[in-house]
This record gives structure tokens, sequence and C-alpha cells, in this order.
């Protein structure tokens, strides 16, 4: 799908109406909090990122910057572009409360959080923002925002059926990969494609030692340095991460050590950087979060680009694989696929229990909880769905469940 | 990252040069075994036999300045077109087509037949993938295409699956010329019609070339030899074509790949998939140079050999999901897709 | 000897046990200082046993204030010690336990062993909870009990169609407001209820025997509307206000 | 895979089993120096089609002997039925002959007697023993001839058709898992 014309007529109208101009969301002294938990000494350059970013730092590069949300876009065709690439899904309560003003209601908070971030003016600097077309509240974004942001809108369906769709995905990446060319004057070929896979190739590669490790032993890196990892990759420049993450793994490796606390798979929506409530409630009930199911971490890091045909064409359609057949958005991946991945993984790192996290009204989340809750209850697999959203007030209910479930799975073990 | 590729490749190669240089390595070996016993007969024509004395130099089926093959030691050659070479017995079309034309004596080819089957129920179509010159050649022309960024032609799958009866015809109609011409009221067709495949095969343009001959590519002394060469140039034209636009599309007509895959299913090599480690990410389909689908396609646990598998393990080693697809050797597990990292012990 | 406090959101219930038997139990009303409260109450209870303080092996303390309490020894969650004491009440056979509290519904499953299977609580709002019943019998003008009676005595329930205690405070208004018997309307509020906690417990096996305890259990008319909606027998355990509380002193 | 390892080891027998050869028997005369051995050797139909595959060989050192062959008579495809075999030997080298025929044997050495030398007739025990014989009739005689030659290759039937066997076996069960 090419470039939509979204708002356009209406540009000054809606750019008057709203009042709540500047945003300011502080979160440094919450990160300040986490980062005094961390045992690991290389994590200080992740947090340090993160404090240049919240001050808005970062953006002052350079390279122009294309901001992106969701796995469906490929990061890898920004890259070889010569742009930099930056993720902004967030889930930030101010930015939420300010967001209200444009997308009120029973609406999912990521949304409003970025509708927040872009008009209270956080997202100046950004040259394009590309939506994908994965989800319907993402749909209805891209018009949001298209009076304040150029908006690229990529559409490449909610199939992910291999076999009907892989020459659908493929055009429209290659769209895509046009658009870019012409709109940033780049002439990007086949080299820079397989260099950018080569860099998103060597993250996951460092991703999965990391997520080997904590399957092992989820205390050497902790939960909050973990998801501070996560979060920092949405901007930081791919080649400083892997250095960095590849520090914090050598020096991981030597703190690892045996723990008895039950270990969980999370699975569901999510954790981004400031409401980190769910994974501290769980660090808080004695729960050892082993590994995640989720579209930032697991969904995104995991598949490596298997680039087989190396020309221009196939690199992209790798790319499509890797992001749209290989997704695991539940928009994409049907029930009985996401059930079984989840099973698969319990068994395969002899998981205790599942934590099913819903942040609310995502509903292509909330609406398989019953059905997975039966599935996996004919395994004997423990589960415990949460739906809870990014207010901090029903802390004490979460703590309640969750220890009740450590409970369980405590007196399961014996 | 994609050691199982490499190896193939490696592979591909040694066994190119063992099949057409061969004859030169093994040349003494093979003088000083003759005096003695062979457990395989030899297969010649017989004395006074058209098939023999009309061929010499420059006749149709020989390449020009080529000498004869190096032929009765088993496992010798490897193609018609290889003058200098051959160890393995290789081309199976031709091996039926010149003792059918012969009538040589069934008990004769036995031997033959015997250590043929064995190797298939050993390994199915793996001389595809892994050994096959001509293969090797078709996939140097894709190599050429990749470097020149050319987009591959993806066909369907049920049209590749259905170019079998393209190859099931050609191997019908050539089987049946080489019978009938062995009778003895036809055999004055002989010197035009022998080994009637071989005569269209691409192989007689290519081979020649690795010898470093020129290949007989213009014979217009009569009229079928001006029609059997025309087709041979179509073909060479169409094989080329077919490894250039597309990958291995060729492979699906080729009538020796087709009697070997009718092993494929049964064979010692087999593809496992475990379907609850699946989240259908279409890598293994969309690696396959054979456009098969089945290993993407299926949702239970199982075998999953094909017939048209030429058994190149792409699927295995780009799934990437860990224990997700593996290979078997009778039931032995030879190797599973593994995650990139070791476990942390 | 043992105690067992559960500081729960509206009450707080404290037990003292010798063996498993039940020697002194005291309630009171949940406010600003729990812990205060807490302490009170089980000086209470100590002078209704007869008991020193030193004699108590064990204090152990649940409910949603169980850590601010300092004086106990080990803490469990209301559900674990709800499912302890159900076992045991209902003769240490597997069982499904409905906990009707004041600020959260549980439905947990016990297996044969006394082990928590499954359980289920309602999500951040205290939608179908004790402290919703209590916000319509303020509106009923009476309190939680009586709007049990009064549901008891219905001739026609009315429908009441939302859980949500804002928007269902509202919708109560307006049946006022349209002459509809108070009797009707109570008793379509406890459906609704019902209604929600069957829901939950359809989620679990449906061939053990259900117990309910928790505050709720003592709303004249709860278990019957439950009853008529799930289908089930459902068997009050004695003193269900206290059977939290029992769960903590006997673990 | 034990299974296939015995296959493998029978085909090995199989090939290793029963080559087209013919002992030769005779008594070593009183006299000293070399002496020739003369003798009739009668071959199957279609085994020997010149008197160039037929070879004489010192089964000690497996080294061939000169010889002078004459063919005698044909059978009616043309192929030896009998052949006279003239060879050299000597008493101080006493050692085990032996008559190799087939398409797959070649003869390199002959020779043609230019001495005169007392000559010895040797007897074939083996050969006479056949295992399966055919009588054919040629006017009133009857020739007795060993078969026994072009019944080694049939013996690949046997493996042939175990691996076909196994293949269709194997086959089913693939199919099978693939179609539940």
């Amino acid at each position: 799908m090419t470039q939509k014309k979204f708002l356009d007529n209406f540009r000054d109208e809606i750019q008057k109406g709203f009042v709540s101009d500047r945003i300011s969301p502080n979160n440094i002294a919450e990160l300040q909090k986490y980062k005094r938990k961390s045992e690991i000494p290389s994590m200080e350059n992740f947090y340090e990122a993160i404090e240049n970013f919240e001050n808005k730092k970062t953006f002052e590069l350079e390279k122009p910057s294309v901001g992106y949300f969701c796995n469906i876009v490929p990061e890898e065709i920004i890259l070889a572009c010569d742009l930099h690439p930056v993720r902004l899904c967030c889930e930030d309560q101010v930015c939420a409360q300010a967001g209200e003003e444009i997308a009120p209601g029973d609406i999912c908070c990521v949304i409003k959080s970025i509708c927040g971030k872009f008009y209270g003016r956080l997202y100046e600097n950004l040259n394009l923002v590309i939506i994908p077309g994965t989800c319907d509240p993402k749909t209805k974004l891209a018009e949001l925002i298209s009076p304040l942001k150029e908006i690229y809108f990529l559409d490449p369906g909610r199939d992910s059926d291999y076999l009907e769709n892989a020459a659908i995905w493929e055009s429209r990446y290659t769209e895509l990969f046009d658009f870019l060319k012409k709109r940033f004057h780049k002439n990007p070929g086949r080299t820079q494609l397989i260099s950018a896979c080569h860099k998103t190739n060597k993250r996951t590669e460092i991703f999965r030692k990391i997520y080997q490790l904590r399957t092992d032993y989820p205390d050497s890196i902790n939960v909050f340095d973990y998801y501070i990892m996560i979060y920092a990759s949405f901007f930081m420049e791919i080649e400083l991460w892997n250095d960095f993450a590849e520090k914090v793994y050598s020096q991981a490796l030597e703190k690892k050590k045996t723990q008895n606390k039950p270990r969980i798979l999370l699975v569901g929506t999510p954790v981004i950087f400031p409401n980190f409530k769910i994974i501290d409630v769980l660090e808080q009930s004695g729960l050892a979060m082993a590994t995640d199911i989720q579209c930032t971490s697991f969904g995104r890091f995991f598949n490596p680009v298997e680039i087989d045909e190396d020309t221009e064409s196939g690199i992209i359609r790798a790319l499509a694989l890797k992001n749209i057949a290989g997704s695991i958005c539940p928009c994409l991946l049907n029930l009985e696929k996401m059930a079984n991945l989840i099973i698969d993984t319990v068994n395969q790192y002899n998981l205790d229990g599942v934590i099913y996290y819903n942040l609310r009204l995502c509903q292509v989340f909330e609406i398989q909880t019953a059905i997975l809750r039966q599935i996996l209850k004919q395994r004997n697999i423990p589960f415990i769905s949460i739906k809870t959203d990014l207010g901090k007030e029903d802390t004490g209910q979460l703590k309640t469940r969750l220890e009740a479930f450590r409970e369980m799975l405590e007196s399961h073990r014996k | 990252m994609n050691k199982i590729n490499i190896a193939r490749r490696i592979f591909q190669i040694l066994s190119l040069v063992l099949l057409v240089y061969g004859g030169y390595i093994f040349k003494e070996w093979k003088e000083s075994a003759e005096t003695e016993q062979s457990i395989f007969p030899s297969l010649k024509a017989p004395p006074g036999s058209i098939s023999t004395t009309k061929f010499e130099k420059g006749s149709i089926l020989w390449p020009s300045g080529a000498t004869p093959v190096i032929e009765n030691y088993p496992p010798s050659l490897v193609c018609r077109f290889n003058p200098k070479g051959g160890m393995f017995k290789a081309c199976i079309l031709h091996f039926f087509s010149e003792n059918l034309t012969w009538q040589t004596q069934i008990k004769y080819l036995l031997p033959y037949i015997t250590l043929f089957i064995l190797l298939c129920f050993l390994f199915g179509r793996m001389w595809c993938g892994w050994v096959c010159p001509i293969g090797t050649v078709g996939d140097f022309l894709t190599f050429l295409r990749r470097k020149m960024n050319i987009k591959v032609r993806r066909f369907p799958q049920n049209f590749r699956i259905n170019l079998s009866f393209t190859g099931y015809g050609i191997m019908a109609i050539a089987l049946t010329i080489s019978t009938i011409i062995g009778m003895p009221n036809f055999a004055r067709y002989q010197c035009y019609w022998f080994l009637p495949y071989c005569q269209i095969c691409p192989a007689r343009l290519i081979c020649p070339m690795f010898g470093l001959i020129k290949p007989n590519w213009k014979d217009f002394s009569t009229g079928i030899t001006t029609t059997f060469t025309i087709l041979a140039w179509l073909v060479l034209g169409l094989f080329v074509a077919a490894f250039y636009f597309g990958r291995r599309v060729w492979c699906h007509m080729c009538p020796v790949g087709l009697i070997n895959s009718w092993f494929n299913k049964g064979a010692g090599v087999e593809l496992h998939k475990k379907a609850i480690k699946c989240i259908k990410c279409g890598y293994c389909a969309d690696a396959c140079p054979m456009g098969l689908t089945k290993m993407y396609q299926m949702n239970n646990d199982g075998i999953y050999n094909q017939n048209a598998c030429i058994m190149c393990f792409r699927c295995v080693e780009v799934c990437p999901r860990e224990n997700c697809l593996g290979v078997k050797f009778f039931g032995k597990e030879l190797f599973r897709r593994k995650n990139d990292t070791k476990k942390v012990s | 000897m043992k105690a067992g406090i559960d500081i729960g959101s509206v009450m707080t219930k404290c037990v003292i046990v010798e063996g498993n038997r039940v020697i002194a139990k005291t309630i009171s009303r949940s406010g600003p200082m729990p812990e205060k409260i807490a302490e009170n109450i089980l000086q209470q209870a100590l002078k209704n046993a007869g008991i020193e303080f030193s004699q108590l092996e064990k204090i152990v303390s649940t409910g949603y204030g169980r850590h601010i309490f300092s004086l106990n020894h080990k803490t469990v969650t209301e559900v674990s010690a709800a499912a302890k004491a159900s076992f045991y009440l209902s003769g240490e056979k597997p069982c499904l336990v409905i906990d009707v509290g004041g600020q959260d519904t549980k439905t947990i499953e016990v297996d044969r062993r006394g082990e928590v299977v499954d359980f289920l609580m309602n999500d951040k709002c205290a939608a179908g909870t004790g402290r919703f019943l209590e916000m319509m019998a303020t509106v009923l003008e009476t309190d939680i009990y009586g709007l049990g009676k009064l549901a008891l005595s219905a001739t026609k329930p009315v429908v009441i169609n939302s859980t949500c205690s804002v928007f269902a405070e509202s919708e109560v208004v307006s049946l006022l407001a349209h002459n509809e018997r108070k009797e009707n309307i109570a008793a379509g509020l406890l459906n609704a209820i019902a209604a929600r906690i069957a829901t939950m417990m359809s989620h679990f096996h449906k061939d053990v025997p259900v117990v309910f305890c928790g505050g709720g259990a003592n709303i004249p008319g709860l278990k019957e509307s439950i009853e008529k909606i799930s289908g089930r027998q459902i068997h009050i355990l004695e003193n269900p206000q206290f059977v939290v509380a029992f769960g903590a002193a006997i673990s | 895979m034990k299974r296939f390892l015995f296959l493998i080891l029978f085909l090995f027998i199989v090939f290793c089993y029963g080559s087209s050869q013919i002992d030769i028997e005779f008594e070593y005369p009183s006299i000293s120096g070399d002496f020739y051995v003369a003798g009739t050797v009668f071959f199957p139909p279609s085994a020997v089609s010149t008197s160039d595959n037929i070879i004489v060989m010192d089964t000690e050192t497996k080294s061939e002997i000169q010889s002078k062959i004459t063919v005698q008579e044909n059978w009616p495809d043309g192929s030896i039925l009998s052949a006279e075999i003239i060879f050299p030997a000597n008493r101080q080298k006493r050692t085990r002959y032996a008559i190799f025929y087939g398409e797959d044997v070649k003869r390199k050495k002959s020779f043609s007697e230019s001495a005169v030398l007392p000559t010895v007739s040797f007897i074939t025990p083996g050969a006479g023993k056949t295992i399966e014989d055919i009588d054919i009739s040629v006017g009133e005689i009857n020739v007795r001839v060993d078969r026994s030659a072009s019944i080694r290759y049939w013996w690949y039937i046997i493996p042939a058709f175990i691996l076909i066997f196994l293949t269709i076996l194997r086959t089913l069960r693939t199919i099978r898992t693939q179609k539940t």
C-alpha cells in the first residue's frame, strides 16, 4: 500500500484543538531504582543510554531517524537505507493520561501513550513514522497522528500463512524499501541489505545466549536488567547494543548461581520500560521469570534472518518470513500454535508455571485466555492469567494472586 | 551457520571431480585389475553388433576427438559423453537403454541393478542433491544468477510436481525405442536411434566440455540426427533456463531422478518433524530448492520424505526452532537443528 | 497453640486453635491502622481463650494486610489458607471452594492431597464482591444482611446487567424511581453476583462438592441463588467468616 | 542397523562365491625338467566367445601361465564348447593349476610348442561333478555340459528382492505416518 493521505485537510484544526501541549514524563527516578538493583557493572551502559533517551538526546544524530511500531516493520530495511530506526512502543502512565485527550475511552493503553507522546511533542525529531496495520488500534493510530508527522502505512494483511501471502509481503516490503530510497535519497542495494541482516543476526545470536542463560539461571541477569536491555534496543544503535550486550553476557556468566524459586514463563503483552509493575510484583512474590514469550523480546530477537536467496528480492522475502510468518503476535499466530509454543517452552526448559500477562484492553490477547487455560490445565501446566493496566492501585491484589500462585507451585513441587 | 550447505557444496565438487576425471586418477588401478575375476560381468555389445561398429569417431553420439569410454569395470560409466572419466555407475537410464538395445540377458544386469537398489535404499535421492554433476552445473548457474541479483521465479508446488509426468513420458518413449531397435528386424535403425534419450540429454553438450573436448554440437548428416541435434539444443536451453530462473526445476523432470525418487519414501535417510515445535514461519518451504511445502504444511509428527525431495537438508538447516526438524538414518538420529548457542553448563 | 489472623479489607479476624480445635475467635472491622487493630484483636482473642501471648507457638497472618502485621512468624495467602481450611472442614476430600470476601471473590480447586490445583480471582475492580453488595445495600437503605433478607421475599427478581458498582448503582436508583419493589431489586443484585460466581465455577471440575466460605456466605439467599444458577449443591462451612483465619492458623 | 550390516555381508559373500574355475589334476612324470600338460575342457554355452577368454592360472602364485588353446567345437550360438589346452610345467616347481574362463578374463600369455617335450594329460575332477546339467541331443551323441557359471549372477536376485521388499514396507510406513 502506498502512502496514504490522512487527515491532511484538517491538520490545523487538530493541532489547535489540544491543550496539553508539552508533557514531561519523568521516569528517571524509577530508572535509578532499578539501576540500584542491578548487579552487573556493564548494565550501566544501558541505563545511561535510557537516561539520555529520556532526556531526548539520542535523536540528535547525523542520521535521519525513522520511528516504527511492531515487529512487522522490517528494521533491517531501515538499517540498510542508512537510517536510524527507533521503535516507539511505550507504556507510560503520564503519556497515557495525556493521550486520553486524543484517544479517549477503553482503548489499548499503548496507543494512548503513543498519542500522548506525539501530541506532547516528544517526537519532534523523527523524520518519518512507519505504522503497520497489525491490529485495529494501530490502523487508526496512523490517522490520529498523521497531522503531526509524515506517516508510512504498511499493511501486510493479517494472514500469516506463508503459501498464500509470501508474494504480497514481499511486494509490500519492496514498496517500503523503494519509498525509503526515494524519500531519503539513498541508493542501498543487496550488500547493504545483507550487512543489515548480519547486524540483526548478530543481535539474535547474543540474545539467544542471554535467553538460554536466563532459562537456566534466572538470577544471573535480573529481570529488570533484562527488560532494560530490551527497552534500550528500541532506540540504541544496533552495533553499540551488540557490544554492550556481549559485555553484559560475559559478566553475567560469572554470576550464575542456582536458586530455588519457582521458574515461570511470562506470556502475553510486552513489558516496556516505565511499566515494570508486573515484574516488580513477580520479583516481590518470590517467583523467578525464567523465560518470556513476548513480541518485544522473544518475538523480535529469537528468529534469525535466514538468507537463502541472496538476491535483493530474496532477502526481502526472508525478512518477511522472519517478521510476519514467524511472528508470535496473536493477530497473526493462531491459537493452536500459541498453545504449542507455550507447552513446548515449558517442557523444554522444565518450567514450573505460566503467567499470562494481559495489559488491559488488548483484546486479541484477552480473548484467548479461557481456551489457553483449558488447554494447559489438561496438560497439568499451572496457569494464571493476570489482567491489569498501567495504574498501580492493584499492586496489592496482584501480589496476593502471584503469592498464592507461588504457594501453589511450591506445593506442586512436593 | 550453514554447515550442511557448505558440506554439500564440497561434496558436490568432489564428486564432480571424481566422476568426470576419475578415469585419469584410477586408470592404473583399473588396468591392473583387468586380469582378475570381477563380481560384475562385463557388458559389451556382442561382436558384430551394429551399434558398436557404426559408432566410430565423429559419429552422432561420440564427442568429436573422444576415445571410447572406459567400460566394463564397475562402477564406471558416469556418462557416455564423459570420455576420460567415470568410476561410478551413475546414469541408470543410459544403462537400461543400452542394454535393452543389446538385449543383454537380465542375469548379467542383476549385479548392477542390485548395487543401484542398495544405494537408493540407503540414501534415497541423495544422488541428485549431493552428487549429480548435472545438478552441480545447475547449482552453479543458480549461484551466478544470485550474484547478478536476478529475482528467482517461484513456481507453485503442483506445477513442479506435475513436471514429473513429462519426465515419465520421455523415459517411456526412450526405453520403448531402445527395446524396439534391439529387435533383429529393426536393427538397421540402431545407428540413428541408438540411446534416444542420451541424444537429447543436456549432458550431451555439457559433459564433453569437462574433458576439454569439443562436443558434437552440430550433426546434421541425416534427418533423424538433425532432429535430435535440434532437440538437444532445445532441451539444453530448457535446462539452462530452468536452473537460471528457478531453482532445480529441471530436476523434477529428469528421468534418472525420477527412477531414484521411487525409493525416496522408503529410504534409509528420513526427514522428521516434531509438529509441536513448529510455529509455521515458512523458512523451510522458502528455502527448499525443489519448492516443496509439505514440511511446512503438515501439522502432525512424522516422516516427511517426499518423492521429489533431493535430500539437501536445507529445511533442517534453516529452521529457527530447536529440535523441530531432524534427519534420521534407519531410526538413528544423524542431526537435528540446534540453536546457535550451546547450553551453558 | 497457634493463632491465625486474617487482615481483610473489611473485617479483621483472629482465631486461636489448639491442635485443630478452635478455642477462641474474635472479629473486628478493619480500619485505617490495620496493624493496631490486628494487635488488639489478637490480645482480645488471647483473653477469651485465657492464655498468655508467650504460649502461642506460631502466629500466621493472611489477608491483604499480612505483610503489615509484624508479630507474625509466617504469612500465607488467603487462597492457600482458604483451601487448607476448607479441605480440613469438608472431611479431607477434594472440593471446590468459593470465597466471597470484601474486596475479592475467589474460586479455588483443591485436590485430594489438600493442595491448590487452580484458582480464579476477580480482576482489579470490585465488581461481584462483598463490597459491591454493601454499596448496593446502602442504596436500598439497609445493610448487607438486610439485603439478603429482602431478596428471600422477592416475587419477581429484576434483571440487573451490570456488576460494575458504578453502573449498577445508577441502575438500582433508576429502578427505585420506577417504583420497583426493593425485594425484587435485591434478588436481582444477588442473582447478578451469583451468575458471576457460577461462571468462575464453570472453569473447574464439575463433579466435586462445592463449599462456600468468607463473609459473603453469611448473606442469606446468596447460596440459593448460586445453586439455582449453577445447578450444583453448595455446602456452607460453619463460621464462614473465620475459615480463612482458621486455615492460616493450621497451616 | 544390524540387519543392514548383515545384508551387506551377505552381498559380499555372494560376490565372492563361485568363480568360473576348473581345477586340474595330473600326475607328475618321473622325468626331470619341463614337460607339457594337455587336455580337453568343456565349457557351458554362452560362457566363452573366444579362446582369449580362457587362461591357465597357477593357483599358488596367482599368476597366469602361458598356454596354447585350440578351439575344437562350438556351440550353436558361436561360443566355445570344447577346447584343447596345453601348457608347460616343471617337476621341480610343483604346484596346482586351474583354468579360469569367462568374458571378464583376458589371456595375455600364449605360446607355441617350439620344443618337443613329453606330454602329460590332465583331468578336470571338479567340472565333472556339476550341480546342474543339461542334455543336448546332437544327433545320437549326448553331450553333458556344466551350466554352473551362469547361475552365479542369478544369486543377485535375492538381495535385490529383499531390498525392494524392504523399500516397499518402509514406503508404506512413511505414507501411513504422513496421513494420520
